[in-house]
């Protein structure tokens, strides 16, 4: 089957958020997205730990450490940025003001539950930072992950078995095979790999909770 | 009460001197439960911590949690974020306990009193106020008033508020008035105790 | 919803243009009810406000307030003036209530739900929310981030953050990248519409 | 009877805010207090509108509409002051951060209530301000008032009339016939004006809840 490199993937999130919007990008793969917006669309970042208006890496020997990224890498601004305290930044994420965030998850279900922060092993040490708020504050929430996992079981599920993040708070998903709504009905399926059928599609998600785009 | 968000506003110089103090069976509340060997991570090693409030335990360097975690020695209480945040805010603002959708229907809301309100389901949550906090920021006057450098800002403004002594280390003391006005970010009736910790400055 | 503490960081000419837009029957939120002639006392007077939610409206000068009041032409709901502003931080933060002991006991609590948190009182208040912001800033950037001018500050950082829609007057915009990071005060995503009101700027 | 002058009582009450202290001065009477501290002693004045450091009146023809006081008229500035949204002020006072608030009251009652916000006459209009913020959230409550109403009836009683403004939240009383702390056992004079006796304060209060220090 071909898959949409993770690149690929980066790009079309990146040309789905349109002009003006304020956007987190979560820890992994959603930090992709920020290398692909095109020149000429103004989109603005926001980044947990208090910055309104983050810009690309740091040129090397430049990083502050006083500058850092919610994942805790080095970042620059970009004109127009802003910094504010903690209990600021999450009033802005939790009171419905980003327009968009991008979150990586281990499983999404048709009903659009996001599980994302925690495997439910006995021996894992659980760590939910801010993927809670975000995944119930942002006005859409986007997913993006790999279709599947690397023992090839689905990460689009009937039913999260993996403890829920949040319920019901994804808007949209993209994966490596195709790009899907949440609606009402199941999974809207906008677009897809080129070579993948929607049968295909429903065969290795496990779920009939699928259809195609409408007229 | 802990400042910083990994290392960003962790105020190092002041937990070696909580380690060099000698105060034991402390709980901490802090967003990351400390990096490597040094800060936190030194006060977590030195067996002092009893207790850990925190978002994010688990990072790349977060062995020694981990493994005072795994081995039953340090209880965890873990709280979203956004939560956290909320509920330090509370203590420092009065506000007995609040209302928020975050955590609701997960692992984190069991045992949580729970509201629908305007239609969005909400958990209960309280504030959270310590009796010390040990704070980084960047300038200080005579008076306590503060200003940060960049994101080291994060949590420092909100546990100010919510301790019983607030302690910031600072890489200057400037002269009362040469901080401006409109741009202190914690004005000094929040802090108690200022520290210059020179080589605290991270550039 | 309209910024200000008396006439300090009122939007005189973003409530003109309201005046001359028509809207009506309108609920507002300020926390005073208007002074002399102008600004809010005269879109109360043009009989385009149903309700008023503050918390002082009697002053020297409100004398348009104290003859519609008088005659039941206009509903008061009257709010301590930190739960106003908590209630108007919720809402702009996503928090639904919140607990405090602020009015228990008074008759301001009378119909609130009650509950003793760490052995005091507190009353239950909601998150107050509005459509639209009217507010006065002092200089803005193209994003929309704010600075104020003193204590023309009050209302507005809030009140910016709890409205569909927020419109602020300003003194002047300047170039993106003009205002420190460090320094602004209302970040931009807060913020809708900017319009210079040249007339504005106090001094 | 002899009584303290205004400026007398609020020598007085200046007398007892200890160095270093943060202090809001309400509306009316308190005002007078900020013109006695000592040159050497340095107190924080705080104004619920967003302002710590309140200075003096400013010279005629330099008054800054922007820069006021929460009964609306113009200040200045010391050295050290810092501006906060009103969130934040009313947090501060909420808190608990203030050491002290000094208040003007229609009534306080030996327990120690307060009302000063209502006379709770029918055509009155009512307004609240930041009185029960003040009143139920500084570490310490001082009210400040004369003794009498000009009808000459005590507005120190046993059980207050008016609407509350916050029950049992005031510590010491100021008027200008005495100084008293409320205690669990009434109210403490601590001192009064020269000529006035323990009875005869009880008697033009109408109460026996009041006592002398003891020892």
């Amino acid at each position: 089957m071909t898959r949409w490199t993770r690149d690929e993937m980066a790009s079309r999130v990146a040309r789905d958020i349109p002009e003006g919007a304020y956007v987190n990008l979560g820890i992994g793969l959603p930090t992709l997205v920020a290398n692909h917006f095109s020149k000429d669309r103004e989109v603005i970042l926001h980044s947990e730990n208090g910055i309104l208006g983050v810009g690309p890496s740091p040129a090397v020997g430049t990083e502050d450490p006083d500058l850092i990224n919610a994942s805790k890498e080095p970042v620059t601004l970009v004109k127009g940025a802003a910094f504010f305290h903690h209990a600021d930044s999450f009033g802005m994420m939790r009171g419905g003001h980003l327009d968009v965030c991008v979150l990586g998850a281990f499983q999404v279900s048709v009903a659009g539950d996001l599980a994302n922060w925690h495997t439910g092993q006995l021996d894992a040490i659980p760590a939910v930072g801010g993927a809670m708020d975000l995944a119930s504050g942002a006005k859409q929430v986007f997913v993006m992950m790999e279709h599947l996992t690397r023992n090839g079981e689905s990460k689009i599920v009937e039913r999260c078995t993996y403890p829920l993040t949040c319920a019901a708070c994804v808007n949209r998903i993209y994966t490596d095979l195709a790009v899907m709504n949440v609606t009402s009905e199941g999974l809207e399926v906008i677009d897809m790999c080129s070579g993948v059928s929607l049968d295909e599609l429903k065969r290795v998600s496990g779920t009939s909770r699928m259809f195609g785009r409408a007229g | 009460m802990i400042g910083g968000f990994g290392t960003a506003g962790m105020p190092a110089e002041l937990i070696d001197a909580l380690i060099e103090q000698g105060a034991t069976a402390l709980t901490i509340i802090s967003n990351n439960a400390g990096n490597a060997e040094t800060g936190l991570a030194a006060l977590l090693k030195a067996k002092r911590v009893r207790k850990i409030v925190c978002s994010f335990p688990r990072q790349s360097d977060s062995w020694v949690f981990d493994g005072l975690y795994r081995a039953g020695e340090i209880a965890l209480e873990l709280v979203p974020q956004g939560t956290l945040a909320e509920r330090i805010r509370a203590a420092g603002a009065g506000i007995g306990a609040f209302f928020t959708p975050t955590g609701y229907g997960t692992q984190l809301a069991e045992g949580k009193e729970t509201r629908i309100i305007d239609g969005r389901p909400h958990l209960l949550e309280f504030a959270l106020p310590a009796d010390v906090a040990l704070i980084k920021a960047h300038r200080a006057d005579r008076w306590g008033n503060l200003v940060y450098r960049k994101a080291a800002r994060n949590f420092g403004p909100i546990m100010a508020t919510a301790a019983r002594c607030t302690i910031a280390q600072v890489s200057s003391i400037v002269d009362l008035g040469a901080l401006d006005p409109e741009t202190i970010v914690t004005p000094g009736i929040f802090v108690h105790r200022v520290v210059i910790a020179a080589g605290a400055a991270t550039s």
